[in-house]
């Protein structure tokens, strides 16, 4: 059963792994990687159930801190939204090489 | 003299101050304005001069062992002392250098016209710096000295130098960086081998070392003080850094500072490694190197049409002289090699300042420029034409005394290197002949060479010391020899005594 | 005090140079120390020590004076050095110092001479301070005073101090007066060391210092670029032959443990092998040293370009002295070279060679400096002929009678230059005031010149009684008798050698006569602007030739042979010191001799063909007589042209000796031109490009690479992601890898 | 005393300086929020700052000066090494904060909430430092994080800094969605979070290897992309580039420190077990990032772009005393972490001066000529960039032998060559700035840096900075000592008890 919890978890967290790879518009890589975070948290509960009680308990804080996470996040999107008209990341390349 | 350095305690103190009385003077010169700076710097370098001086006397050669040892722990937890000493090799790389430092700085009045603070705090900073590595006895306070020179060279070279100032800068630079960071990586293999807690010299002496070890040890080592000297084919880094230096920048790159690599063969690699050193392979090596540097260097010098770049070449042939002598392994040719070595300093130093009087008169180095100075500029050409003979090795000149015993030396164990090395001798004549004729012979036809100014008082006063030590060095070394000798002996000794069984492959490196 | 202190040991070198130690560290027996103690010599260390002082003396001079000169290049002006005031300082002071220090020290060398006994056994050796020790060479500064070096001290002070006089006359006008006596005090000091030293170091010092002197003296007017140039070459050349000379010391130091004469050559034959490699390799090596400073072929090419310095110092250094410093030296080695056969013939061969190639040079040159060069590098091949067969005494003799005619004959020719300059000052147009061929006729002008030119000719010719025919006759003869010896391995090279060196004898006649004839004798060529301004020169320099005349027809009678005492040539008994030389030399020359008997059996006593002593003696004497009527009909007949309008030779080989047989142009193809390129690609193409290129390349390298891998920094932020996970697939795959 | 956390007051004092300084922070906040920003540009905001700092200072001085804890098992740590990390981490933010003061004034930035956001930042590192349990590690990285993320996009005028800011957050997360997942694997794996236990199972081979070796390798994955090692590193130079400069301080200093510190606890601690397992992989990343960050600098036309791919370059010689993994090597790290922020804040203070508080005159042409303008400027530059190439005479070398040392050690001698070779490619970068400010001559149009004024309170700290590091270059005696004492026994706890407990 864990086994298959944390094969579902991991499947979870390489989409959200690709999705960020792939997708231009910013809101959208950043709910893959919320993603990531909630296939993680589902690989925290499942494994509360051999290791005990904090397994669950660290999925609060990770869904705080993913809260705090997005509050910043887009503060930030909105702050280039506003030099760029768009969140597409492929026109935020001012900074390289 | 002997009593009256006792009654001054001169002996507990004068290598401190050898090496922090420069830094003193430097502050002085950072607070002082910029028409003074030239004096005050002279006259600090003076003093220290002045004090190195008492150093001839009170040094007694003794067992060859250091004398005046002095040790102070400065970071305990890693076993370094702030440790100093001086024997018979260092005694006199530290004259040199306080006298080449002093005559630099003199030397350097009319040639520094910018920026004359930040100069002369830099030329009594390398003269710290250089002290600092003759006398250290403590492997990790050498090697910050050793480091510490590169700064202050960096920037008098790309600060007052030429048209390509920072490409010999940053060449000089980096060339010596990589020698002398491989080394470090070395000395702390050589640190955690000893057992001991401790960077003395001692310690690193007592470093138990297999065959196979030492060899990489030395290659290590000798990358850094090779790099130094420099030994073909490692040498490119001088030619660029002595055409683009200023004058008193030359004078000390060539005096001291190419010697801290040869000191560094003696001081370091022959008694750190003795098995690697007897190593048929290695001594073949470094002959061979030697030897090239002293043929192939000599015969680019031969062609190149700046005048200082052919000076700077033929350091390259002259310290191949020094190579060979070291690793001859022969008491001759170590003492030889000490002797070049002083010799090379003060001649091609003079030589250097010669050069540095030309391009002030005429602001070019290029020797189609010049010819027929001798008739416009007698003393000028009597002092050129003492310094380059003496620079070829002209017997009753210093440079004779040192070659002769470098390949008496080479020829008792090596004789092949030394009949080729001893080619040498012509190929001096063949690089050094043709531009003391293209410069001071031949037609005074050029109209700006006409009124090429003879000495002038400041520089007879620079000239005239180092013209007297080449012929003294000549003519009577036997002072200079018999104080070296018993220090030579030792690290000959050292070498000789762990001869390895022939054969033994050495065990492998020690497990990761 | 430390015991070190270099004040006082440079006191007491100073105060030894006037009271030595009278001991020497390795001067052989008890037997030895007695002797030496029973004749102490006067002063040895001041004969050394007075020509340097005078070259300090003269040197400050002219340092003053050069300042004063190049003051007034400067200013663009001229400035007289011996008018006014300054003259006292260029001229007057010079003049008594230059040959005053020589005076003195002739007259010392001649009461040392006096003063020594003739049976000393040892050389007696001064030590004046310890020079280069170590704990495994010891080198003096020491002075060997025997009889060998008696004879080099006696010609070099003697013939130098008419040449300084001289040139007092011959220099009067020139600007650099005080230098150029300073730099031949210079050179007589340093060819002092190379005669007194008292080992093979000491000796080289001088071999060096007299280099030296040689090039600041050739190229004594350094403003002429040929001048100077040749004043180059010289010293290179010589210094090829110099790392021999090195050489040679490292191997003896091997062997020996030490570069002192007297240990070396008092162990030789106890540690080396007759014939053996070492010794073999010494002596070549000593060879090519002695080839360098001599100027024998291959390195001879150098002393006819020194033709470029002032004339006296071309009959001084490149004439009497310094060129003969390698005959002295393999004299000197004569223990050495007895005990390698081998050698021995190669430094017959390279004599004779070098005879016979500049005897033929010699005849179709039109310098007259020129043909008096190549005279003295013929002249050396017969000493060195002479040293080859064993006959050292002979090649002394030689030494010392070539010294006094081929002196005499340059100070001659610089006479007739002296005279010819004033004429060139007045002709039309350009006067080589060297070429014969703008002269002829001059005797009518400068009679004392000519004749005592005549009796230097006659001598060199080898016409009895002038010195020159004993002691080239003694050196044919030589040559001819070990020929003949017993077992000499060598016979029939021998052989070979003494019927070149006849031929070569009768070449030098005839060369001679030709000079003298075109100089002196026949229509004059000189133009009739020059030509009454051509006279004789002033007495300051005539007294010099006439003593050097004199020396040059009674000095053979030093060493009149016993075979020939009874003879004509020896007056029939009268002359009265038969084998003088060869006995006083005996202590040096006694140890060669006897190995050489040993390995060569006794020395013949006829030549090859048949024959005695006497009769060769008359053959030779003869054949030159001959020879000198020849060439004076020959070339007396020939109509020469000034050198204006002269072609020059026809033919292939008369332009192929006028060419000295090319060999500076085979030397500059073969060497210079190779070497030059060489070192160019050494430079342009190993230094810039291979190493350099090497060294930029590694910072080319990491520039590249950081600039390559920046490319991946495109600021894509999805770009970033796939790299980072692309680390996470690497960084996973590894650890599960590891696990 | 001896905090044995029967009294729950005594979890208050543990966390002393992290709650002061919360507090403290959220008081800047409050009083940033209360005051109209006018005339000082706030600047007395950020002293107030300073003074929360010195409070918190105290607080560490006073847990330094003689409390220990009650075993070494609690989730929260009072350990030298935890304090220490604390100086450091206050000594970053001090400084940034003093560089900062004319920056926010002249960009106009909202003083109080930069301030408190660095605090809070400040805040998170401490945490970080003190946490022995990857929960707690977790919770202090991203409140790092997230205030830095703010920060760096802090300029909001500023398209750059938005951008960085954007780049920081989306990589930012994304890397702490693959920490998270490495805690969730060794928490499975372990059967617990807190370190010392993670240890101890790991020593009594009871856990679940399957987990694991994912696990250590994604948290090695966090770690590293905090520390910008290659190839985890691809945000760092814009982030740095973009940020105000001095957030980029801020971030190249404190940040990296924050995440070494944690990174050695756990690797070092919890997870020495298996350091067969994983010093390879922090071998090539080590190796790496050293030979990428120094080469890729070398072609930087930017000096604040430049000082990124050097402070990559720094990584990787700290990675290097990971690898190394003895108390010589983790002393040797803290020590080059404390020399490091100084030399790095400073750097950037005079990078800051050059730019007259603004993001222009970056290019490394701006910079000729500029040391014989502004000679004290220029010595002090000059010192920082030879003690950030490691040279001798400052405490950059110290450091870096210090490194050297821990890694010969353990006899990683190809990985110390490969430090020392870098390092000399490291000089030239360095050196090109010291020859362009010393060299060259000024263009004549010279606005670069022409009418620069200093703050005086920026002189003060740079210079004492310089002072420091070139004290602690000649004499680190005592700063060394200290160092190693914050070892001291850090990593006995492994041996030191065997009783598996929880938080």
């Amino acid at each position: 059963m864990l086994t298959q919890a944390l094969l579902l978890s991991g499947a979870l967290f390489v989409i959200g792994t690709l999705g960020v790879m792939v997708r231009r518009n910013a809101i959208i890589i950043f709910l893959c990687i919320e993603l990531q975070l909630n296939a993680v948290n589902l690989a925290f509960v499942a494994l509360s159930r051999y290791t005990g009680i904090e397994g669950q308990l660290f999925v609060f804080f990770v869904m705080t801190v993913a809260a705090a996470e997005a509050a910043v996040g887009l503060a930030i999107i909105i702050s280039i939204f506003r030099h760029h008209e768009t969140v597409n990341v492929d026109k935020f390349n001012f900074l390289k090489w | 003299m002997t009593n009256l350095l006792t009654s001054l305690l001169y002996e507990d103190w004068v290598l401190h101050a050898l090496i922090w009385l420069p830094a003193a003077g430097l502050t002085h010169v950072l607070v002082s304005s910029a028409d003074r700076a030239r004096h005050i710097a002279f006259a600090w370098s003076a003093l220290v001069f002045v004090l190195s001086l008492g150093l001839w006397w009170s040094f007694s050669p003794g067992d060859g062992g250091f004398a005046l040892e002095s040790s102070t722990p400065w970071i305990e937890s890693w076993g370094v002392s702030y440790a100093l000493g001086i024997d018979g090799i260092s005694i006199f790389m530290v004259l040199l250098t306080t006298f080449t430092s002093a005559i630099a700085i003199l030397g350097s009045f009319e040639y520094i016209k910018t920026r004359r603070k930040a100069f002369y705090a830099l030329m009594l900073l390398l003269q710290m710096g250089v002290v600092g590595v003759f006398l250290a006895t403590d492997i990790f306070l050498f090697y910050v000295f050793f480091e510490l020179t590169l700064v202050p060279m960096y920037f008098i070279v790309g600060i007052w130098g030429g048209e390509r100032r920072i490409y010999a800068a940053v060449k000089f630079f980096l060339y010596t960086a990589v020698g002398s960071l491989l080394m470090l990586v070395a000395i702390l293999y050589i640190y955690f081998s000893s057992g001991v807690d401790s960077f003395a010299y001692e310690a690193f002496l007592n470093a138990e070392l297999t065959l196979r070890e030492q060899i990489w040890l030395f290659a290590a080592f000798a990358l850094a003080f090779g790099i130094k000297v420099p030994v073909f084919p490692l040498h490119t880094w001088l030619p660029d850094a002595h055409v683009e230096a200023p004058t008193p920048g030359s004078v000390v790159l060539a005096a001291v500072l190419l010697k801290m690599g040869t000191y560094g063969f003696m001081r370091f690699l022959l008694p750190f490694f003795p098995g690697a050193v007897q190593h048929p392979t290695v001594v073949m090596v470094m002959l061979i190197l030697g030897v090239a540097g002293i043929v192939y260097a000599a015969w680019v010098a031969a062609v190149q049409p700046d005048a200082k770049k052919l000076v700077a070449y033929t350091s390259v042939a002259h310290m191949g002289f020094v190579v060979i002598g070291i690793f001859a392994l022969t008491l001759n040719g170590l003492q030889g090699g000490m002797v070049v070595m002083i010799s090379h300093g003060i001649s091609t130093g003079a030589l250097f300042l010669l050069l540095g009087m030309m391009y002030e008169r005429r602001h070019t180095r290029l020797i189609e420029d010049f010819g027929g100075i001798g008739r416009a500029a007698p003393l000028f050409a009597t002092a050129f034409v003492i310094t380059a003979l003496a620079s070829i090795g002209l017997p009753g000149t210093s440079g004779f005394v040192g070659e002769f015993l470098a390949l008496l030396g080479t020829f008792e164990t090596h004789p092949v290197t030394a009949i080729v090395a001893a080619t040498g001798v012509v190929f001096a004549a063949y690089y050094m002949l043709p531009m003391v004729q293209r410069v001071l012979f031949n037609k005074l036809d050029k109209p700006e060479n006409r009124t090429f100014p003879d000495l002038s008082r400041r520089e007879m006063v620079i000239l005239g010391p180092l013209v007297a030590l080449m012929i003294w060095i000549g003519v009577h070394p036997a002072p200079f020899l018999e104080r070296m000798e018993p220090s030579v002996q030792v690290v000959l000794e050292r070498v000789e005594g762990a001869r390895p069984v022939p054969g033994t492959a050495g065990t492998p490196a020690r497990e990761d | 005090m430390t015991g070190v202190g270099t004040a006082e040991s440079a006191m007491t070198a100073l105060a030894g140079v006037l009271s030595p130690s009278p001991s020497a560290p390795g001067s052989a027996s008890g037997v030895a120390a007695q002797a030496a103690e029973q004749w102490e010599p006067l002063l040895p260390g001041l004969i050394v020590l007075l020509p340097l002082l005078g070259f300090v003396l003269n040197g400050i001079l002219a340092l003053w004076a050069a300042g004063h000169s190049s003051a007034a290049v400067r200013a663009g002006e001229e400035w007289n050095p011996f008018a006014g005031p300054s003259r006292p300082r260029t001229h007057t002071l010079p003049t008594l110092i230059g040959p005053g220090v020589m005076l003195l020290a002739f007259i010392l060398a001649l009461v040392n001479f006096a003063g020594m006994p003739a049976d000393l056994h040892d050389p007696v050796i001064r030590t004046y301070w310890s020079w280069i020790a170590t704990d495994t060479i010891s080198v003096d500064a020491a002075l060997q005073l025997d009889q060998l070096s008696m004879v080099m001290m006696l010609v070099v002070t003697g013939v130098g101090f008419l040449i300084h006089v001289f040139s007092v006359g011959y220099m009067k006008d020139d600007q650099g007066y005080p230098r150029y006596f300073a730099y031949l005090n210079l050179f007589v000091f340093f060819m002092l060391v190379l005669v007194l030293g008292s080992g093979y170091a000491t000796m080289f010092v001088g071999w060096e210092g007299v280099g030296l002197c040689s090039y600041l003296l050739i190229g004594y007017w350094f403003s002429d670029r040929d001048k100077s140039d040749a004043g180059k070459k010289a010293f290179i050349v010589n210094r090829i032959g110099d790392v021999g000379f090195l050489l040679a010391m490292f191997l003896l130091f091997n062997n020996f443990g030490t570069l002192d004469f007297g240990p070396i050559f008092a162990g030789a034959e106890g540690q080396l092998a007759v014939g053996g490699t070492t010794v073999t390799a010494v002596t070549l090596l000593l060879m090519l040293g002695a080839a360098g400073k001599s100027a024998q072929v291959p390195l001879h090419v150098w002393l006819p370009d020194a033709m470029a310095g002032p004339t006296p110092v071309s009959a001084l250094i490149h004439a009497a002295t310094m060129v003969t410093a390698g005959v002295y030296m393999v004299a000197r080695s004569s223990v050495l070279y007895a005990l390698a056969p081998t050698s021995q013939a190669v430094v017959a061969g390279i004599g004779v060679l070098t005879a016979l190639v500049a005897a033929t040079i010699a005849m179709q040159q039109y310098d007259i400096k020129k043909v008096l060069a190549y005279s003295t590098v013929s002249q050396l091949g017969f000493m060195f002929l002479a040293a080859g067969v064993g006959a050292f005494t002979a090649a002394i003799f030689h030494l010392v009678t070539h010294a006094f005619f081929k002196a005499l004959l340059f100070l001659g020719a610089g006479a007739v230059i002296h005279s010819m300059h004033h004429a060139a000052h007045h002709a039309d147009g350009h006067l080589d005031e060297q070429d014969m061929r703008n002269m002829g006729g001059l005797g009518k002008f400068m009679p004392v010149t000519c004749v005592v030119m005549w009796i230097a000719t006659l001598a060199i010719a080898g016409i009895w009684p002038f010195a020159g025919f004993f002691s080239k006759d003694e050196i044919i003869w030589y040559t001819a008798a070990w020929a003949g010896a017993g077992s000499n391995p060598f016979g029939t090279l021998y052989t070979v050698y003494w019927a070149v060196a006849l031929a070569t004898a009768l070449m030098t006649a005839f060369y001679m006569t030709r000079l003298m004839v075109m100089t002196f004798h026949g229509a004059n060529r000189t133009g009739a602007a020059g030509r009454s301004h051509i006279h004789e020169a002033p007495r300051v320099m005539t007294v010099p030739l006439i003593v050097l005349a004199l020396l040059s027809v009674f000095g053979g009678w030093i060493n009149v042979p016993d075979a020939l005492q009874e003879s004509f040539a020896g007056l029939f008994g009268v002359l009265p010191m038969s084998e003088w030389l060869h006995h006083w030399l005996e202590p040096v020359t006694h140890a060669a001799a006897q190995i050489q008997i040993a390995g060569f059996g006794e020395p013949a006593h006829a030549a090859p063909p048949g024959g005695g002593e006497v009769a060769w003696a008359m053959i030779s004497t003869l054949a030159a007589a001959v020879t000198v009527a020849v060439a004076y009909r020959v070339v007396g007949t020939n109509k020469y042209v000034p050198a204006a309008r002269d072609p020059g030779p026809a033919g292939v080989l008369r332009r192929a000796v006028y060419n000295k047989w090319y060999f500076d142009e085979v030397y500059d193809s073969l060497v210079v031109r190779p070497l030059l390129a060489a070192s160019r690609w050494c430079w342009k193409v190993i230094d810039t490009v291979v190493i350099d290129g090497f060294v930029n390349l590694t910072g080319s390298f990491a520039r590249l690479s950081g600039w390559t891998m920046s490319l991946f920094q495109t600021g894509q932020v999805n770009m970033y992601a796939f790299v980072l996970t692309l680390g996470v697939l690497c960084v996973l795959g590894a650890a599960v890898f590891l696990q | 005393m001896v905090l044995d956390y029967t009294s729950s007051f005594h979890y208050v004092l543990a966390l002393l300086p992290e709650l002061v300084l919360s507090a403290w922070g959220m008081g800047v906040l409050l009083v940033g929020v209360s005051r109209e920003q006018e005339g000082g540009g706030g600047q007395e905001l950020g002293w107030l700052a300073l003074a929360g700092l010195a409070i918190a200072a105290v607080a560490n001085g006073w847990l330094y000066s003689g409390v220990t804890e009650e075993g070494a098992t609690a989730m929260i740590a009072v350990d030298r090494f935890r304090l220490f990390a604390n100086w450091v981490f206050i000594i970053g933010a001090a400084l940034s904060i003093v560089i900062s003061l004319p920056y926010v004034a002249r960009q106009r930035l909202q003083a109080g909430e930069y301030y408190s956001l660095i605090l809070f930042a400040a805040v998170g590192m401490m945490f970080m430092a003190s946490a022995r349990d990857l929960m707690v590690i977790f919770l202090g990285l991203e409140l790092m994080s997230i205030g830095v993320y703010a920060l760096a996009g802090f300029n909001r005028r500023d398209r750059r800094s938005a951008e960085a800011g954007l780049k920081y957050f989306l990589l930012g997360a994304f890397a702490s969605a693959f920490l998270l997942f490495g805690i969730a694997l060794i928490y499975g794996a372990a059967g617990s979070s807190n370190i010392h236990a993670i240890a101890v199972a790991v020593q009594d081979g009871t856990i679940a290897t399957a987990l694991m070796g994912p696990g250590v390798a994604l948290l090695a994955i966090g770690f590293a992309f905090k520390v910008s090692a290659v190839p985890f590193h691809m945000w760092t130079p814009d982030v740095y580039e973009g940020a105000p400069t001095p957030v980029t301080a801020f971030m190249a200093a404190s940040v990296k420190t924050a995440a070494f510190v944690a990174f050695l606890r756990v690797f070092l601690v919890g997870l020495d077990g298996l350091y067969a397992q994983w010093w390879s992989i922090l071998w090539w990343i080590a190796a790496i990032t050293m030979v990428a960050g120094n080469v890729v600098a070398l072609v930087q036309s930017s000096v604040k772009r430049m000082l990124a791919y050097s402070s990559i370059a720094h990584g990787g010689y700290l990675l290097v005393a990971l690898v190394a993994a003895n108390d010589t090597a983790a002393a040797g790290l803290l020590f080059y972490l404390l020399v490091y922020t100084v030399m790095t804040v400073g750097v950037f203070g005079v990078v800051i001066a050059v730019g007259n508080q603004t993001e222009e005159n970056s290019r490394i042409e701006d910079y000729a000529g500029f040391g014989w303008r502004q000679p004290v400027l220029g010595v002090l530059m000059t010192v920082f960039l030879l003690s950030l190439a490691g040279f001798p005479g400052t405490a950059g070398f110290i450091a870096k032998y210090h490194l050297l040392l821990g890694a010969a050690q353990s006899s990683l001698w190809v990985l110390s060559v490969i430090l020392v070779l870098t390092t000399v490619v490291s000089y030239w970068y360095y050196l090109r700035v010291a020859w362009y400010m010393w060299m060259k001559e000024a263009p004549e149009t010279a606005g670069a840096g022409g009418r620069i004024t200093t703050p005086f309170a920026t002189r003060v700290v740079l210079v004492v900075s310089v002072a420091v590091i070139l004290l602690a270059g000649v004499f680190p005696g005592a700063a060394l000592d200290l160092a190693a004492g914050s070892i001291d026994g850090l990593r006995d706890l492994v041996a030191g008890s065997g009783v598996a407990a929880g938080p």
